[in-house]
């Protein structure tokens, strides 16, 4: 061991460094926050793995859900044709008759759409579905008004009652019961998902917090020795605030990483569906614009985590 | 340069630390301060670095009365004054070099002449080649000399020691005292809290005395060193 | 202050102290590990809450996210009837016939149900539900067979077909379609459903783990000072396990706290939801038998990641 | 009741912190140990309390060759020493008197037995109105007699202490000092290191000294106290 004292004299002393901060030194000093923030991150591997995992997973979990709901949306509408009214005409209606009928509907507004079935392709599609074709062969004539199928928009209510109403209506057939089923199952869902998801959303923002606040805590003795040395409230700041940067960012990679797994898992069962749906509706997943909006919004999420538990948390150790 | 006028420090418990406490040192004076375990020599130090604030009284230091220091020029203050802590507070996770590198980092200086000084300072208290250890593999009066070396660094103008050489044997103690004795020679003011009567003797520097938070004794001894 | 030092000869040295733990020992420690890891979330309310409530939540989802699919189960089971199959009886087929053909079916192992239709009781249905009253009315005979509705058990492909072959069976009606398109919903909700519920769990282990390694490394001093001073690795570790406890069980209060709100939220729309179903459908929550199994399992789950985490952490500072 | 046999100790990195280190303590016997800053002192009563294995040679202590004891007997013998740690090493969190009581709470003695036997230590070393500070509300010296009364109240058969008297002035340093010699008389074995020649000779035991990890000197100061 070296018990050598330097006998040089010191040179004399500095001046009092007064607040001259440079541009230079202030890049120095963030470049030495950015470094030391991944270095910190880098030397404690398996904490750091732990931590991304649960914000990933925090992340990860809304969104799927959000693109759950999303794909659930795009279904939903192919389903809507469950709610078409079916309006029997008055057996005999001409067939100009029954197209005038038909476009006057199709002009209202609470309409999206009108199909006119002629009373020869009722009774085709009657023969081919029912499995009455042996005891339809008796009958001598066609005994089948004309259908008109409205598909509405908007509350379908009003428009079942005022065509019931129409002397050129026989009956009215609109499946109240099915749609008011659809409605709650529908309204029921969505009450869900947003449950959840606020759920899901407050949990994340709790782990970040949480995670950043324990990160402040286990760091406490560095940053009090920080203030004893005189530093600045932003510098013992910085570094914090890089950290959650890194986490914020990490985290919107993993997470990303994690729905695209769950895409893939999900391939095989979303095909048959979409085969099923004669492919005419299609699941779909993140976009780039939105992957990147999601790691933006994440390296935001955890820098703003970082700094309202830094902010709360780093008020020890200075006097008043 | 460093001046108490009536000074009382009571701690929140209702302890009485210091109490009617007034002398003043010059600038690039040298002293020390002296008295029993709990006499209040840290909590002396602690008002002059700004750690704590004084419940009475005024304390000047740099020419600045502290009491009219408000929470954001804390840091400033702190950054003019060079402390060696009686209980070493080095970073366990960071290696001797950026344990002193600290202040030259939060004062923004330059990587290369930051490099420079640090191992200038190292080499001053003799620990130059241990530059890369982490502190908790040193000894106890090594890590004390890191402190040390934290402490003069940055050549601040004010230089504040408590019991800096508390772990070191006597030779070593010696010489690190005259290191002090050498900063205060080109300019600093330098304070020093110490329990070593004998060697605070032989320095032949001002001493003050302390006896439950009241100064007892404020003399200069007359032999100046073997 | 005293600066007195105590003159009286101390006593002399006790004999090493062996290994005598005696139950009273015993039982002072576990006491002291109780009320000291007790008194250590008491004593940081604030840190202990957040911790608490990410648990809590981390808990509550994946209870949340299995009633649900115990609901959806239900809700499927009244569904399931539109995969029923309609045998369409060869017109003529006399009552005893019918009722024979039922009974053979009902017998079967894929069968799990049979309606029998009568041609009168599908003429009435046949007038009221298709508008055709009027063409019906023409109808001097009934053309209609009787229909056998078979409720098929497991897959109805084989039995579709052997109906199909049967010379009593003038037709069969599969919408096989349907059927299908049903299917692969149920499977992709399911699929999906196992992939949340496992994200969910592995999320909460996650959370779980890191709070107590998080925890271990803010208390590492006590630690480091408790194996100095001659501490067993089962005392030190122990305040970590009665931690851990107490977060799992604290944590699964909350989150059956949290199902309660998510219930009270939902109340409303689950109430329209069945009385659309005309009540055939009832929504569940937990039992309390569960209830107590859910605050068993979350204690359990506390005590194991703290015990994980534990062995894991606290290694440091003894020599080999 | 302590002894080395050609001890050395290389710690990872390289470095010999001790080596061909023999001597032996009897039972009730007290000795120093001195040396200079990092000559090994720590090192030598860190291997006496099983805080660090030797690498070579063989540590007996209380009639056990330490080198035979499995890790999970290392409890057992650290609860047959007390030690006084160079830096404290006290939890902040805890009081006064749950630091000093931390170790009749690992040997599972009794609530009310703890209450008498903690005050007893405390009063011993002065601190018996403090027992509800925490310990940062405490001098440095404060906290060192603290960390003395913790070693001494569950009465281990071997006692050791590193630099106990680092921060306490010359009075307060030579009374705890005394207080060392009164626990060897009644039959336990006491090791201090120590920095402090004036004091030690002064204290007239045996004295090891220690000089980059060997032992340079071993001998029995002549004059016994003033
Ligand atoms: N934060 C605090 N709260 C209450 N009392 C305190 C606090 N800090 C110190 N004290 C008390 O104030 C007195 C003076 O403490 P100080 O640390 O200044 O003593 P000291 O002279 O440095 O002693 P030593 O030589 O032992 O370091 C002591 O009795 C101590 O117990
Ligand atoms: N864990 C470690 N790894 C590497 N070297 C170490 C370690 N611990 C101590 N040393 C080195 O071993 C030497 C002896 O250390 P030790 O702490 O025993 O010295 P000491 O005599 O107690 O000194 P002091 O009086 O300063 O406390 C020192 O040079 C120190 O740097
Ligand atoms: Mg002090
Ligand atoms: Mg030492």
């Amino acid at each position: 061991m070296n018990r050598r004292i330097e006998k040089n004299r010191p040179k004399p002393a500095a001046p009092e460094p007064r607040g001259n901060f440079s541009l230079r030194a202030w890049r120095e000093q963030h470049l030495y926050s950015l470094f030391s923030s991944l270095g910190r991150l880098a030397a404690r591997p398996w904490a750091t793995a732990l931590t991304l995992a649960v914000l990933g997973f925090a992340l990860a979990l809304p969104l799927l859900f959000w693109l759950l709901l999303d794909n659930a949306r795009g279904l939903a509408g192919n389903v809507g044709e469950a709610g078409a009214i079916s309006a029997f005409l008055k057996p005999g209606t001409d067939v100009t008759a029954v197209q005038a009928f038909a476009a006057r509907l199709r002009a209202r507004a609470d309409v999206a759409a009108v199909t006119v079935k002629t009373p020869e392709q009722g009774l085709d599609e009657f023969r081919e579905r029912s499995g009455f074709a042996d005891a339809l062969k008796v009958l001598h004539y066609n005994p089948l008004p004309a259908v008109l199928i409205v598909d509405p928009r908007g509350d379908p209510g009003p428009l079942a009652a005022q065509l019931r109403a129409d002397p050129a209506v026989d009956q009215v057939q609109y499946d109240a019961q099915w749609r008011q089923r659809l409605n709650a199952i529908l309204v029921l869902a969505l009450r869900g998902a947003q449950v959840l998801a606020g759920l899901l959303a407050l949990a994340a923002l709790l782990v970040i917090g949480n995670t950043v606040r324990q990160d402040i805590a286990g760091r406490s003795e560095e940053i009090a020795v920080m203030q004893l040395l005189g530093a600045e409230a932003g510098f013992v700041r910085r570094p914090f605030l890089y950290s959650g940067f890194w986490y914020g960012t990490f985290a919107g990679v993993l997470s990303l990483m994690l729905i695209g797994i769950v895409q893939v898992i999900l391939a095989a069962p979303l095909a048959r569906l979409t085969a099923a749906y004669d492919h005419a509706f299609a699941a779909h997943g993140l976009g780039i614009a939105q992957m990147l909006a999601v790691l933006a919004a994440s390296a935001a999420l955890g820098w703003l985590g970082a700094f309202l538990a830094a902010s709360r948390h780093i008020v020890l150790g200075q006097p008043r | 340069m460093i001046a108490f006028d009536r000074v009382g420090k009571r701690y929140p418990n209702g302890f009485d630390a210091l109490s009617e406490l007034s002398f003043a040192l010059d600038a690039g004076e040298m002293a020390f301060v002296t008295g029993h375990s709990g006499a209040g020599k840290s909590t002396l130090l602690r008002l002059v670095a700004l750690l704590e604030r004084p419940t009475r009284g005024q304390v000047t230091v740099n020419g600045r009365n502290l009491g009219a220091v408000r929470r954001r020029g804390i840091a400033r203050v702190r950054r003019g004054v060079g402390m060696v802590f009686q209980d070493h507070r080095l970073l366990l996770d960071r290696s001797v070099f950026d344990n002193v590198a600290l202040p030259l980092v939060i004062a923004g200086v330059p990587r290369e002449e930051m490099a420079k000084r640090v191992r200038a300072a190292l080499d001053k208290v003799g620990l130059l080649e241990r530059e890369k250890s982490a502190p908790s593999m040193l000894s106890a009066g090594e890590q004390q000399r890191v402190g040390i070396a934290r402490a003069i660094v940055a050549k601040p103008p004010v230089l504040i020691a408590d019991e800096p050489t508390g772990n070191l044997d006597p030779q070593l103690a010696a010489e690190i005292m005259g290191l002090f004795g050498e900063f205060q020679q080109v300019g600093t003011t330098v304070l020093v809290a110490s329990h070593d009567l004998p060697l605070v003797k032989r320095m032949g520097k001002r001493v003050l005395v302390l006896d439950h938070g009241r100064l007892i004794d404020d003399f200069q001894p007359r032999n100046t060193g073997p």
